[in-house]
């Protein structure tokens, strides 16, 4: 009789008896699934603040068991530098959605890494502003139909979207800077090393890590979970090119 | 909880977690997962783990694919 | 600047260095500011401090980012400020009103100049209005903390902290730009309060105990009514306990002066004077604004014919004078709009004329 | 008692150190003593003065007042905006060196003398501020030069320590400058 | 939605679509704006139809953003507007600010939800302090228009602008929630007001005409006096002329009812009612919160007996009504803190009790 | 006897009378002239709305013979677009300085980049905020001393700073996005060249265009004029390169 | 005469939409109407509702309702909650399909439909939510089928107008439904 | 106005725009410019132009590095 290895179990970082309050088939779940994966995976968990951020995200902390702080709309990296700089020995991450990262945010955003904070940024890009009923945001792509373009997104009124992860990039504070994409389960686990990776460059004080992850918005975007997923890999990826956009401890 | 449980790889749902966005169903290589007649309080209709031949292989790539974690659990016999 | 700030003896002080200093003392474990006049000087000072001592200092990218910081660190309990001026405080009002919601003991030092909109850099008090009430949403109070003298500026920033912490509630300390740019001799001494606990909320990683959340967002209405009403009640507890002011001669005064900060002091001397031509004045100076001391002139409307509002603006704590003395005798409003406080011959001359009446 | 004091000039010349060190002079004599600049949207170049509020009696001082009891002005510009501010039997007390000695007012007494010159002749120019407190203090009778020098002492900062010296050099000058051509 | 809305027929109509509707039919030609709940249907709306008119519509990076940009395009003298809620109206304090000193003819339509802080999406009268008083720094007002139906969401939408142009002033149109969600049958009609003629200060290049500037900025203190004694005579021309409220059997009532917006109309089915049972109630909707109707209310307080403010909030428009009242009755609260106004049944049974006394 | 020719004089633009608030020797008095003078040659000064922003050059609507507003500090960008946007017709730039612009404006100088709205900015480095005494902003150099960083701008406590011209370039609505300097004269001739440039590719309607100016604040900086200028050779276009970032008409 | 109703359900069932058709019949009928939905932090796949308040004699209509005259509830939870708002004397209308019939208050009128099903037969389950409202407005008496019709055309925009004969059907299959069941 | 300006290179100064910077110095090809010793109402020594061997070329080098516009006008002879 052969034993039974375990190959998947809800992560201990998950609040007993939670349950996401997403619409069905929406990859937040995933992403804040693999956080709370790479939380464990670290031994992170007790010794950790979180800030969650105004969006669909809002209610992590009923999710994760860790303190975590709401921070308002697009501050999140401005309490997440405050919360680090007041308790250095802390473990300190944003989870945020690309309205609240690159919109209002905008400028936290650069700056945070600019100082290169040594914090980490989570950025769900699903080209649009979900919580609110599927807005036009900064990321959202040209000829995308929201409710605020409802004939699509034209360069006249709206101009272009904005690439997150190559700005965040460009900053000299900046450690490390990944796009991925969690349109298939071997993205899922890109994603997670990503994430992995994020997380143990501020464990070495290296500065401002960030990775931005493509992700469905089902609900908004009117599609199925599965006709999501397709919509990610051929007219987000093509855009949003996942990849590594910088790495401060790669050796080249 | 059956012997078969207890020796094969297989997969554990929660019921009351699955929101029936059915994305777990391609992921399967083995098709081992199908919408069921069962309905949670949500009013959805329940993801159903079914292997009569034991071909799951304990992957996990259903669970991967999860976003409600309602796949709670995989084992790999 | 920095070198001459003892705790022991003396000094000349600049009312915007002796607020840093006192900072310093009270155990401020953070700054972060972005630069305005008139005080940017509590900046520049800190910049070289903080850093001295190894405590947190960030130059913020704006008055957004540095109040939100303040959020940030006071989340973990620490002691955590900034401070700003006028338009730039503005800036503030969605994280002010935040932090009074998430029960944050940050303190903001609100360096008032010439408003509305950029105005100028003269001295003013225009932002009464702002800080007592609040320009963010929903209902919440501030803790509000009026100086009138430098070494008031020392000991009101100690209190701020102090309050700050003790009731879990965003302090604002409200100066002038004549404040600030003011020099005298302060002795700073050491923090005078107990530190107050917050390990029982603060965000330190959630070891040994179940994760803790500070959030503002209320998932029913019903919880959210039930969590305003918690939320007044503690600003009742707050209005009984610590609603503070300082009053002169009021006993048999037939006009009471009522003033706060830099004009204050112009309507002590009016009043003085007054006194010797043998008129009957008294003055009440509000040292927290909010709570305002409204029992207590509430109490002297009983006996006085007469209040004068005394203030840097167009008009603004006349109002909760009016709503304390709640129609009982006339409230007279003796202002300035912008910059230098009515001058001592100005209140004369005012009294004198109110006396005849 | 109550004196107040102006001191006034261009901006470089230091008027707002000559009144912190007169300020710390009565800090040390235990006096109430209160300093503010005139502060605004001047233009850089332009006029700057700073008041000086001393009294024995009071808690704290009334600030913004209508008149000073001392008005020391080393430009013409200053002098001519402030002469109306001096109190009728009070000094207008003046840098014969930049401003001309004329007596427009007859309540109030005046005292020229050529700071700016006598701090030349001391070898630097920049002492002008200093030596004109010197003068001023002794006018005013109230406060000795040993409290101006331990005033200045307060007010340099370490690394100007090195100035101490012309400085208390320049501050004796005008602290023995000859009142003799006082008319009053 | 949007091709439901016709000028000329009765539509069932949603409070948001109903103000935006409105805005384009009075000549909006911008707007800027930034989604939040419950008032996204408006820039919803607005951005399928703007594009259709070939008017000017922005999705901007923020409040902030928005804001601005509405000064922008006003200093051009076009009808510009944006609309927000709470928390995120509490981001636009310092550019309000600066518009009231701009004399900027801004136009912002604010749909409370609860606070402080993100609070959350369900009706309140929260903002009447942010709205009335403001939270921007130094001495300045709104006009600010409380709608009560979703008709009157179309009147006063009109009036916002044509209001906000003739006094050159920033102007609200402060609704809640609910009003926000709310459907009515609405006529829209034509714009009814006149053109104001811009051209003698709007921004259009220095053609023919020395080159204009509109700023906040006053180079000195005496400047900034004058303006502001300006700026507040203005204010008070606006009180006299515009002041605007709706007033039901006021004339013998002895207890009278204050609200505005949505808890207005059941104050006013309540007082139908009491009036039913032979007490003797009257009440008084505010319609401009700003300029207050504090004359007619002192005049009121002659012959009232008592004055209750009902309120979706802790109780902030009872500050100005006791302010109007001066102490001469008795003013109380009846508020529920955030949510649903009180009910018809609960003013009713408020209304009793304080006739018994 | 030959006649003269007329090689230098104030340009039409100036408002007549008037003279720069700027301390001496403070290279935003030349950025304003070139403006003018660029304004003069094309010809725009009667089509023209200028965005002042708060900073030494607040008062450029005191030296500008055009219709201005100010804009509050760090949105001049929104208030260029809600002008453009009513007024399209209009020729519309701002004049920022460099901690209006990258600083507490970052996200509406980047979204409206983004947008590609179809205005001009002008932005001032002189790796400062001038006005309000030289504190450390977003430019300020590692080791620079300010007000702010006493012992010079350390990367522990502050970071790094920020590349505007890189980041504009980096935006999809950017068309033109160059970075120049004051320090010679026949930098400032090029400078002269970048912004003519700039309000040309507005004339044609392709979108947002920017000038990153290197210039000189001999009072906070501590310097003679002359230094002033060395320092931005020697200190600053080292690490702030002159270049044009991007330019769409440029055919390569 | 004022009369109020809530409409309830699950999100998807349509409720919103039938309130609304429901308030613009009484708009045609030149009443007063005012709809307001319930709205909130609620979970994706809640229970919705809306209240419809018309009157005939008031300019302006009284919301947040203790009580109501008519409820129409489309799933057991939406039953269970609202039961206890029905006003004494009023009506209860359940969609039988998904409700349980149970009558635990005495002092109203039931009314059990079985909506879905019917809407089922007709070919579309969608269909519940007008279907009902068909039997609600027929028993309410408040305003005819025809009217109903005309609310239809003004609710559903243009690119949804061909479901406008499928709508009139459902509302004539309810409005038609047999009340004889009915036991006051 | 001498006649020797109508024809030939020289620059025109205006005292009180000038703040005493001294950028124009430098940048004089020909060194044709040096602080004076009158001075303007803001106390500032004024740059002075003398060209005595009519070496001025004209280029206007110094008045595009005056940050006052102060050289007002540059002729070319
Ligand atoms: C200051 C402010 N503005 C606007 C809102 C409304 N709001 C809440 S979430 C959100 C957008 C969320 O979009 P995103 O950050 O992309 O997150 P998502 O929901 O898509 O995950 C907005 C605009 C707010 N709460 N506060
Ligand atoms: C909201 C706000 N914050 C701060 C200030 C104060 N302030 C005025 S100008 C300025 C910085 C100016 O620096 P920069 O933009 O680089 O322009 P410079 O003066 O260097 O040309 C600051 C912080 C303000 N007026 N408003
Ligand atoms: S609205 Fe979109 S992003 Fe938000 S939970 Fe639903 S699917 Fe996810
Ligand atoms: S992926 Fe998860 S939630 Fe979706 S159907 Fe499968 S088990 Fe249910
Ligand atoms: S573990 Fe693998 S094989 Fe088994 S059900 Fe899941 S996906 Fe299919
Ligand atoms: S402070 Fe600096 S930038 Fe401002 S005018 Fe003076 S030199 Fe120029
Ligand atoms: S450059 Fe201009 S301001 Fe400077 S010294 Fe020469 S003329 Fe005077
Ligand atoms: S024009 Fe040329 S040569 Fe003549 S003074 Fe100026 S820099 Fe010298
Ligand atoms: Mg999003
Ligand atoms: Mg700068």
């Amino acid at each position: 009789m052969t034993t039974l290895t375990q190959t998947f179990k809800i992560p201990e970082s998950i609040k007993k008896g939670s349950k996401f309050s997403f619409c069905p088939g929406c990859d937040h779940g995933v992403a804040v699934r693999l956080v709370a994966e790479v939380l464990d995976e670290l031994g992170l968990r007790e010794n950790t603040i979180a800030v969650a951020s105004i969006g669909c995200s809002v209610t992590l902390y009923d999710f994760l068991e860790v303190d975590s702080l709401e921070a308002p709309h697009g501050r999140a990296l401005a309490e997440a530098t405050g919360i680090k700089r007041a308790r250095p020995d802390k473990f300190v991450f944003t989870y945020q959605g690309d309205g609240d990262f690159a919109s209002i945010g905008m400028a936290e955003s650069m700056h945070c890494a600019l100082r290169g904070e040594n914090v980490t940024a989570i950025c769900i890009n699903n080209t649009t502003y979900g919580m609110t009923g599927g807005q036009l945001g900064p990321t959202t792509l040209l000829g995308q139909v929201t409710t605020t373009s409802p004939k699509g997104r034209n360069v006249e009124y709206y101009g272009y979207p904005i690439k997150i992860a190559e700005h965040m990039a460009l900053c000299d504070g900046t450690a490390y800077s990944a796009r991925v994409s969690l349109d298939t389960v071997p993205n899922i686990r890109k994603a997670k090393a990503a994430i992995k990776k994020a997380f143990e460059i501020q464990l070495k004080g290296l500065g401002f890590s960030f990775v931005e992850i493509l992700a469905t918005c089902p609900t908004n975007w009117k599609k199925t979970p599965q006709k999501a997923h397709d919509r990610v890999r051929e007219e987000m990826m093509p855009i949003f090119k996942p990849g590594i956009y910088k790495d401060i401890t790669a050796n080249n | 909880m059956a012997e078969r449980e207890m020796i094969m790889s297989h997969v554990v749902i929660d019921k009351e977690r699955c929101k029936g966005c059915y994305l777990c169903i391609d992921e399967c290589p083995k098709k081992l997962l199908k919408i069921g007649k069962d309905v949670n309080s949500l009013g959805v209709h329940l993801v159903e783990f079914e292997d009569p031949n034991h071909e799951c292989l304990g992957c996990a790539l259903c669970a991967t694919r999860c976003p409600d974690m309602a796949i709670t659990e995989v084992y790999k016999g | 600047m920095t070198e001459c700030l003892t705790k022991s003896k003396k000094v000349l002080t600049k009312g915007n260095y002796a607020i840093a200093n006192a900072a310093v003392i009270a155990g401020c474990e953070c700054y972060f500011g972005y630069p305005i006049t008139p005080q940017s000087e509590i900046g520049e000072f800190m910049s070289g401090k903080m850093q001295e001592l190894k405590r947190a200092y960030v130059s913020a990218e704006s008055e957004l980012a540095s109040i939100n910081m303040v959020l940030g660190a006071c989340s973990t309990g620490a002691k955590a400020m900034t401070s700003s001026s006028s338009c730039a405080v503005s800036l503030m009002q969605e994280a002010l009103s935040y932090a009074a919601s998430d029960e944050l003991p940050i303190v903001l030092v609100s360096v008032m100049r010439g408003g509305p909109g950029l105005g100028n850099i003269y001295p003013s008090q225009g932002d009464y209005n702002q800080a007592t009430i609040g320009g963010g949403d929903g209902d919440y109070k501030m803790i509000v903390l009026a100086p009138s003298t430098v070494q008031e500026c020392v000991d009101l920033t100690y209190r701020a902290f102090y309050l700050a912490h003790k009731y879990k509630n965003p302090t604002i300390l409200l100066a002038d730009g004549l404040l600030g740019q003011m020099m005298e001799p302060v002795e700073f001494g050491e923090y005078p309060y107990p530190e107050v606990d917050n390990s029982s909320w603060a965000l330190s990683g959630a070891k040994n105990r179940p994760a803790r959340v500070i959030r503002s967002y209320a998932p029913s209405a019903d919880d959210q009514c039930e969590f305003l009403k918690k939320l007044h009640a503690k600003y009742k507890l707050i209005e009984e306990k610590e609603t503070d002011w300082e009053e002169i001669n009021t006993e048999d005064a037939d006009i009471i002066l009522v003033s706060f900060g830099s004009p204050a002091r112009n309507a002590k001397s009016a009043m003085k004077e007054c006194r010797k031509m043998g008129l009957k004045v008294g003055m009440l100076r509000p040292i927290t604004l909010s709570p305002f001391p409204s029992k207590r002139i509430a109490e002297l409307a009983q006996t006085a014919k007469k209040f004068i509002s005394v203030e840097i603006n167009m008009g603004q704590m006349i109002r909760d004078i009016k709503l304390a003395v709640n129609g009982k005798v006339p409230v007279e409003l003796l202002n300035r709009p912008v910059g230098n406080p009515p001058s001592v011959e100005e209140i004369i001359e005012r009294i004198k004329k109110e006396s005849e009446v | 008692m109550e004196k107040n004091f102006i001191i006034a000039g261009f901006g470089g010349q230091g008027v707002l150190l000559a009144g912190e060190v007169l300020a710390n002079a009565f800090m040390l004599d235990n006096k109430n003593v209160t300093w503010y600049p005139s502060y605004g949207a001047e233009m850089r170049g332009g006029t700057v003065n700073c008041e000086i509020v001393m009294n024995d009696s009071e808690d704290v001082s009334s600030v913004n007042k209508a008149q000073a009891d001392y008005v020391l002005a080393l430009n013409q510009a200053s002098f001519d905006r402030f002469l109306p501010k001096v109190k009728s039997g009070g000094w207008m007390i003046a840098n014969s060196t930049l401003v001309d000695e004329v007596k427009k007012r007859s309540d109030i007494n005046y005292f020229f003398a050529p700071v700016t010159r006598l701090a030349d002749e001391l070898g630097n120019s920049k002492m002008t501020n200093i030596l004109s407190l010197g003068v001023l203090a002794k006018i005013s009778g109230l406060t000795s030069l040993d409290t101006l020098e331990k005033a200045l002492d307060n007010v340099l900062p370490p690394h100007r320590k090195n100035l101490l010296p012309l400085n208390c050099k320049a501050l004796k000058i005008g602290y023995e400058y000859d009142l003799s051509a006082v008319k009053v």
